[in-house]
């Protein structure tokens, strides 16, 4: 016998959304049918609006793009206009971004930690791991002078040196962070019922994830390594020694421990970057913003975000202003055909859940 | 004796104390904005202390946050929602895009001034502002209904004509059922 | 910096379609242009024979003055860690193509925001229509052609109380009665340059 | 008939007293769980103000009568609950209307205010609603069946089904039933957790997937009355566990010791783990404790 | 049922946690401090802002306001605007912060506004906040600043190449150099302020900037036909006040406009680039006595405008000082022939070797048309009044200028004495060098308070002429014909002046020096000679310390005579006599088409 099919909206106004949009699913008793994605209710045209705007003023907008990761957008940005202009980036500003992305990424684990939790009703993660998010925001406000939007990575280089003794308090703040993880550990990722929850859910058939586009952590929850940061290095990632973290069986928890891991990396990754980085200078002038040409060219350059790959494609015909700026989101498959693929079968408790396995990011779809 | 002036003062007071110290958020990040809605509910600055919590369901909440800039899309569910809270209720406005547009002042897809289309008790500076701030609004908030000029739901029913021609003005297909007070 | 890979990939490219022109950017990155009609048997040419199985990006470009849209496929080969990015004009004044959503299923969604965003007619595509805008009544707002700063300020209240704003050039002109004269008005860097 | 005036007092204040410890066992938790979440929570009052709040609320959401009643409903059960459940032993104002067999009217009468919800939230039109009371009612199906194995099996053996009786026989520490029949205890406490709905079984709100589920239409002056139900019936079942497995309570500081120990067991719990999914709560139900109760019950009969 | 005991326990560790203090900042009680580069409100210290309005230009929330503020009026170098922060726009990105040319604009660390008044968050930063520089966080001082501080260097030849030949010094700006040189500005227009002109110097420059040179060219034109003339020699008063000068080097204005002009290399290019719109003519008739920058000028204007212009030249070429005052490595001949040519292409009429009162009377003229503009210039060179002043080989330096200008020979010697510190008395030294003399100036004062632009001085300097400053000449010695042969000189120390004036040089007792040389130039000044005027008229002219006192539009007291350059401002320099000129044409214009209605 057939159920009887309810459709249920999603949001936008839901708890269990990762952002304003919706999902609208067929259900079937409790088990999800068909699932759309229904997004645009972020939609502020960030495209066009850098179309109007110089190449300068450009720079301060993309990190909306991405909220709770706003850094992977200023670096493409920057690398891109670097790219086609033929700038050269001095080697202490690249590790200086590599920092700031890396920091970045662990920030938005410990967003994400809450969230795929919190979406599971396990509200002692939040708390504890978004509270701790902030010491890296305090890092941020210092270092950038802001918590969120940092807009510091810009063409040619970073904004500001680091302040004075700022990698000693990096360090402390890793060594905090560190010690924190055991706790997390016992509360979250050695939880059985957590596990009970994730195993076996959400899964993306592994001969189908590259085929499907996916990228980042839900790929290597396939148990496929790729991570831009070893297949285009950009920056400095070349001479800096990590692991790639990979799991098997492209459900919530593969991914849940790839995240986890690469949580590790990072702390491993911005350890080395302060004990190599170069003295000398930050910051390759580009000339005076009201005049800034850069020259007709195109480029496409790709970062690896906490959600995957995540590429600005960027066409300069030599004037003022920007052609075109076309941003991937890395969740832009992975929150819309992606998701409706995967939702199908699963149970409608599981919904929230999977979309913050996936990290769905909706700003970054529409932009 | 229960019209008596004073008792009505103190079941006023007493009311708006309690308004005041429970103070339930619909969960509708409406914006880039709700990215600082989780440190300041969680435990670095913990909003919970003063009566502020997350309320999943519009029906239930007492304010309304309108985390930053607002796509006409966003609008309509927007207003729906508000026009599901129940009486008294309060509207926050969150950075600068609620003001005059922010740094979206000339997207096609978003509106500029927030008030134009819903009653705003409060607004708070900032791009974004940080969770000082944002518990800073809910201060000014808790100051005002404490004195009783937290009116923006008031307002709204004074002047719906005047609000349903402005929303209806950038959102073009309106659909949508009329307001049950 | 050693370009044999993509060199190699370009010299496939060039045997098996003539038409198309090749060129290798940079390391990793080939771009190649074609004719829009043979863009489906090109991209399923690279994904099953060149390897290029992740398609990275789907984006297109408006060129007003020519008359024409591009669109642009970035594809990733795993493999070789190239990135294959290919080009083809498509006529502006009645844009269609084909859907390539067989070839990647995540192509669907980027085929419904060029539609949305630029009118591109994708046949074969059954979902196009409401993606991210709704009730949308004027140009594709991502066509050049179409002006947001004007739309939004026909549309959309903005705050009055900043009437009093002077411009510091014509502030300093009308002090010392100087005269810009018109054709050189458009030479001010100021904001109003549009 | 003569009129015992001292019980007239009881009925009027037992439920005043219930709920202001059941409010302020929920400030508490508040505070704890704040606390264990590194941060300092809200005033322990602030739940009474939230309740204070919600009735001072304007209520304009028109679904139907029994949209209306379903507060009334779960008000009405939490108290009829209370009513039957003695709070202090020996008592004359607190002893409440016990009678024999109130135990198997207890069962019965602890689900209404369920039923009632049901009834109500399937009129207001929300899935999520709906959705949260086929949950509810699927994992009670769960939790009922411990649950009442482990009574079945207390009254199998002490031969009554008279609350008072069962607090007279534990008037010492070591005739509790916590100790006379543990798999029985057991079986009844992790139903407990379930009954309170706190995680891992908070299926029935579940924010994040149904929107906090049945009250999700409700609110203002709806919602305080079911706030203020679940006070009550929080502090009713404290105390009927407390009257059945740790021998009632002489006084109120005992009974406040003794229900708000076995009250940190769900909340605790709660703060720590996340939620099950429905089938999931339901299949842990009929795991262990199920097998408990059906051990409680083979001990006696053997 | 296999069961994951670690799993269901371990989580209860989680509970050890309730008994640690929390770390909940329990604001408003606990305030963190922010950040020391924390991006907060703006603050403004407008004492320092110029009004450029930088940052309201970059800003691409249009957020920033320039408003006319109390107590700040517009004046050289300051648009007397300050700027005022929309918060209901600003997101605090700060590029405001990293443009501002001065340097007065920051964040601060203050971030809480709330009010319930959406028309409440106009932010003037500085007014709003007068406490905030003690609040001051994130700043310009503490990156690299957005603007290019560094000029493009001008490329010149060396110094002991150049004293061999009169070729130009400064070499000019390729085409790559300039358009990065112009890329610097800002295009505020603080510079036209100061302008004597008010040329549309943004306009120009950004022209240049993107390439557009024939459009540059033609902006030049529009308020200025001498434009090369200014792009080689101006005093650029322009890149005093110029915006990024305040804390980097200023625009090189003038070699932009050296390199715009040049790039018209001959008459006819200039008239297929600038094509004005000549009106018809209108029947008015205006004669120019003086064909130097001033008369020039008002003849182009005029010319355009339809009147019927002559100019009358005492000597053989046109330009006046810039012909003959300006030495020729600085303003080759040809470039003045090219920019007088154009205009004679576009009607203006000179009559060479026609001095007035002598070739052709002042009431003649007068006859002729219906307005005069006077614009001789101060011709007549002050005296050093001292002995042996007369002797040969003592010759006043615009003499001297001049006649190498025109390639008569000299004789000065191998070893010269230029007496002054201003650009005559320079260029005269830098000529003298390159006719081979061994060079010595002396001057008064300190070299600080040498007049002459410092570039000139320090041109002078690498070019090997040796300044003696706080030198007080006495007597010029002579020898038995009467030939200069020494110098005596007196040194002098700076006296403070009781008055609060700039200190005067007083002469120490004692202290006399003697330098042999073959010739001394005397450079302190020159005056006005108003001789040619008939006596009736110039009794009705008002003058006032050897100028003629002139109104707004250049007319004297006498409402049909104009008078322009030298003689009727006090800077003495090529542009104010540009701009004179075209003050000229507009009175002329008001008095002759108005009369006519």
């Amino acid at each position: 016998m057939r159920e009887k099919e309810t459709t249920l909206y999603l949001g936008p106004q839901h708890p269990g959304v990762t952002g304003n949009m919706m999902v609208k699913l067929k259900v079937a008793g409790d088990t999800v049918v068909k699932a759309e994605t229904h997004v645009g209710y972020l939609h502020r045209a960030f495209e066009k609006l850098m179309e109007v705007r110089s190449w300068m003023q450009c720079f301060p907008i993309v990190c909306r793009i991405c909220v709770p990761e706003p850094d992977p957008n200023e670096e493409n940005l920057a690398r891109a206009v670097e790219e086609i202009e033929g700038r050269e980036v001095p080697e202490r500003a690249k590790y200086i971004r590599v920092m700031v992305l890396e920091l970045a990424r662990m920030a938005s684990i410990l967003l994400w930690m809450g969230g795929q939790s919190g979406s599971a009703g396990l509200y002692t993660m939040p708390q504890w791991s978004v509270g701790d998010r902030d010491y890296i925001l305090d890092l941020f406000e210092e270092l950038t002078g802001g918590r969120v939007y940092h807009m510091y990575i810009w063409p040619g280089g970073v904004r500001r040196d680091l302040p004075e003794g700022f990698e000693d308090r990096v360090l402390k703040t890793l060594d905090y962070l560190e010690s924190r993880l055991p706790d997390y550990d016992h509360l979250m990722f050695e939880n059985a019922i957590f596990q009970k929850r994730a195993k076996g859910v959400g899964v993306i058939p592994k001969e189908k994830a590259l085929e499907w586009g996916v990228v980042g952590p839900p790929l290597r929850g396939c148990g496929i390594k790729h991570d831009v940061r070893i297949d285009e290095p950009y920056e400095v990632y070349d001479k800096l020694d990590f692991i790639v973290p990979t799991y098997e069986g492209g459900d919530v928890w593969a991914r849940a421990m790839v995240r986890r891991q690469e949580f590790e990396q990072s702390i491993s990754i911005i350890r080395q970057v302060i004990e190599k980085m170069p003295k000398g200078d930050y910051y390759n002038k580009v000339p005076n913003p009201f005049n800034w040409i850069v020259p007709p060219g195109e480029a496409y350059v790709k970062t690896e975000s906490v959600r995957g790959e995540f590429g600005y494609y960027v066409v300069s015909d030599g004037s003022l202003k920007p052609r075109r700026i076309h941003v991937r989101g890395a969740a832009y498959v992975h929150g819309v055909s992606l998701l409706e693929k995967i939702l199908v079968g699963a149970n409608i408790a599981d919904v929230s859940f999977i979309m913050n396995s996936l990290g769905v990011c909706p700003p970054e779809i529409e932009r | 004796m229960i019209n008596d002036k004073y008792a009505n003062k103190i079941v006023d007071i007493i009311q708006n104390f309690a308004r005041k110290s429970s103070l339930w958020v619909v969960a509708y990040g409406t914006g880039c904005g709700a990215i600082e809605i989780p440190p300041t509910m969680t435990s670095r600055y913990d909003a919970e202390r003063f009566g502020i919590r997350g309320s999943a369901t519009p029906r239930q909440a007492d304010v309304l946050l309108i985390t930053g800039y607002l796509s006409t899309k966003t609008l309509k569910r927007v207003i729906r929602t508000y026009e599901q809270m129940q009486d008294p209720k309060y509207v926050i406005g969150f950075g600068s895009c609620t003001i005059n547009g922010g740094m979206y002042w000339d997207s096609y897809n978003t509106i500029k001034a927030l008030d134009q289309y819903l009653p705003v008790d409060v607004f708070i500076n900032g791009c974004m502002p940080r969770p000082e701030a944002v518990i800073s609004g809910f201060i000014k908030l808790q100051e005002l209904i404490k004195e009783g000029k937290a009116n923006g739901a008031q307002k709204y029913k004074e002047n719906l004509e005047w609000y349903r021609e402005n929303q209806r003005k950038v959102i073009k297909n309106w659909k949508m059922p009329d307001y049950n007070w | 910096m050693n370009l044999e890979k993509e060199n190699k990939f370009a010299k496939q490219i060039n045997e098996t379609f003539h038409s198309a022109v090749v060129k290798v950017q940079r390391e990793r990155r080939i771009i190649v242009e074609l004719r829009s009609d043979l863009i489906p048997p090109f991209l399923s040419f690279a994904k099953e024979y060149l390897s290029f199985i992740h398609m990275a990006h789907y984006s297109c470009v408006d060129w007003l003055e020519e008359n024409k849209f591009e669109l642009v496929f970035m594809l990733w080969s795993y493999e070789e860690d190239v990135m294959l990015i290919v080009k083809t004009k498509i006529d502006r004044e009645k844009p269609e193509f084909v859907t390539i959503k067989h070839l990647w299923p995540q192509a669907e969604t980027y085929e419904r925001e060029i539609h949305e965003m630029y009118g591109v007619d994708f046949k074969g595509n059954d979902r196009l229509g409401e993606f991210i805008l709704e009730d949308w009544d004027d140009l594709p707002p991502m066509r050049r052609d179409f002006d947001t700063v004007k739309y939004a300020g026909e549309h959309y209240f903005t705050r009055p109380g900043r009437e009093d704003a002077q411009d510091v050039r014509e502030t300093i002109a009308r002090h010392s009665g100087e005269e810009i004269p018109d054709f050189a008005k458009k030479y001010s860097i100021r904001r109003d340059e549009e | 008939m003569e009129i015992n005036w001292l019980k007239v007092l009881g009925i009027l204040i037992t439920p005043v007293i219930a709920f202001i410890v059941g409010v302020t066992y929920g400030g508490l938790t508040r505070i704890i769980t704040a606390r264990i979440q590194n941060r300092f929570g809200p005033p322990v009052t602030q739940n009474f103000w939230d309740i204070v709040k919600l009735y001072s609320k304007k209520t304009n959401i028109q679904h139907g009568v029994m949209q209306h009643l379903a507060p009334v409903f779960a008000i009405t059960a939490s108290i009829t609950t209370l009513y039957f459940v003695p709070v202090i032993r020996e008592s004359t104002v607190f002893t409440n209307l016990s009678f024999q067999g109130d135990l198997i009217f207890l069962l019965y009468i602890m689900v209404f205010g369920s039923l009632g919800m049901a009834l109500g939230v399937g009129q207001s039109g929300n899935p999520n609603g709906a959705i949260g009371v086929s949950r509810g009612l699927s994992q009670m199906v769960g939790y009922e069946i411990p649950f009442v194995l482990a009574i079945v099996a207390i009254m199998i053996q002490f031969k009554t089904t008279n609350l008072n009786d069962l607090i007279a026989m534990q008037n010492n520490f070591n005739h509790w039933i916590i100790f006379q029949s543990p798999f029985a205890f057991l079986a009844a406490i992790l139903a407990f957790l379930g009954m309170m709905g706190y995680a891992p079984f908070d299926v029935v709100v579940a924010p994040a997937e149904i929107a906090s589920g049945p009250p999700s239409e409700f609110g203002g002056k709806y919602l305080g009355l079911m706030m203020t139900s679940r006070s009550i019936f929080t502090f009713a079942k404290l105390t009927l566990f407390t009257d059945i497995f740790l021998g009632g309570a002489g006084d109120f500081v005992t009974l406040v010791i003794k229900t708000f120990a076995l009250y940190m067991i769900p909340v605790l719990t709660g703060i720590v783990n996340p939620r099950f999914r429905t089938e999931q709560s339901i299949r842990f139900f009929w795991a262990w404790p199920t097998v408990f109760g059906i051990l409680a019950v083979l001990i006696v009969v053997w | 049922m296999a069961v994951d005991l670690k799993g269901i326990l371990s989580p209860f560790s989680a509970l050890k946690q309730g008994v640690k203090p929390p770390h909940t900042v329990r604001f408003p009680r606990e305030k963190k401090e922010t950040a020391e580069r924390y991006r907060g409100l703006h603050f403004n210290d407008l004492e320092e802002c110029i009004g450029c309005g930088s940052c309201a230009t970059i800003c691409q929330n249009e957020a920033i306001d320039m408003i006319k503020i109390e107590g700040f009026e517009t004046k050289d170098g300051d648009s007397g605007l300050r700027p005022r922060v929309d918060n209901g726009r600003c997101c605090w990105c700060a590029l405001c912060v990293d443009v501002c040319p001065t340097g007065s604009l920051s964040l601060t660390k203050d971030y809480i506004y709330v009010t319930d008044d959406p028309n409440a968050f106009l932010w003037t930063p500085g007014v709003d906040n007068p406490d905030g520089k003690e609040k001051i966080s994130f700043t310009s001082e503490e990156g690299k600043p957005l603007l290019d501080y560094q000029r493009i260097p001008m490329r010149e030849l060396e110094g002991m190449e150049r004293v061999k030949s009169f070729a130009e010094v400064v070499l000019g700006y390729d085409e790559e150099e300039a358009r990065k040189e112009a890329a610097r500005c800002v295009g505020c227009g603080i510079c036209t302020e100061v302008c004597p002109v008010h040329m549309h110097i943004p306009e120009y420059i950004f022209a240049i900037g993107r390439g557009e040179d024939e459009a540059a060219i033609k902006i030049i034109y529009d308020n200025n036909p001498l434009g090369e003339t200014c792009g080689k020699v101006c005093t650029r008063r322009c890149e005093t006040v110029c915006a990024i000068s305040k804390r980097g080097e200023p625009v090189a204005i003038r070699w932009l406009k050296r390199y715009a002009t040049e790039r018209a290399n001959n008459a006819d290019l200039i008239e297929e680039i600038v094509n004005p719109e000549i009106l018809p003519p209108n029947g008015h008739s205006v004669g120019i006595i003086g064909a130097g920058p001033s008369g020039l000028t008002a003849a182009y204007y005029l010319s355009l405008r339809g009147f019927d212009v002559t100019i009358y030249e005492a000597k053989d070429k046109p330009g006046g000082m810039i012909m003959y005052g300006i030495p020729k490595y600085r303003l080759p001949l040809e470039s003045i022939e090219k920019q007088v040519g154009y205009m004679q292409k576009m009607g203006v009429k000179i009559k060479y070797n026609t001095a007035v009162g002598k070739d052709i009377t002042f009431n003649e003229i007068k006859e002729k048309h219906e307005a005069v503009l006077i614009g001789i210039g101060f011709e007549k060179p002050y005296e050093l009044g001292i002995n042996g002043e007369d002797a040969e080989g003592s010759i006043q330096a615009i003499n001297f200028l001049r006649m190498v200008n025109s390639e008569r020979p000299v004789d000065i010697g191998d070893k010269v004495v230029v007496v002054g510190g201003g650009n005559v008395a320079i260029d005269a030294a830098r000529v003298s060098r390159r006719l081979g003399a061994e060079v010595t100036i002396l001057y008064r004062r300190r070299v600080e308070d040498m007049p002459a632009d410092w570039e000139e001085i320090e041109g002078a300097e690498d070019e090997g002429v040796v300044i003696h400053p706080q030198a007080i000449p006495l007597e010029i010695l002579t020898d038995e014909n009467n030939h200069v042969k020494a110098i005596k000189y007196a040194n002098a120390e700076m006296i403070p002046d009781p008055n609060g004036g700039r200190p005067r040089p007083k002469i120490i007792e004692g202290d006399e020096h003697i330098i042999e040389v073959t010739a001394v130039i005397a450079a302190i000044g020159q005056g006005a000679d108003y001789s040619f005027i008939p006596e009736d008229i110039m009794e009705k002219i008002e003058t006032k310390r050897g100028r003629i006192v002139v109104n707004e539009k250049q007319q004297t007291s006498v409402p049909w005579i104009f008078a322009s350059g030298d003689i009727a401002n006090f800077r003495a320099d090529a542009i104010s006599a540009i701009a004179d000129g075209y003050r000229a044409v507009k009175g002329i214009e008001e008095l002759l088409l108005k009369k006519e209605k």
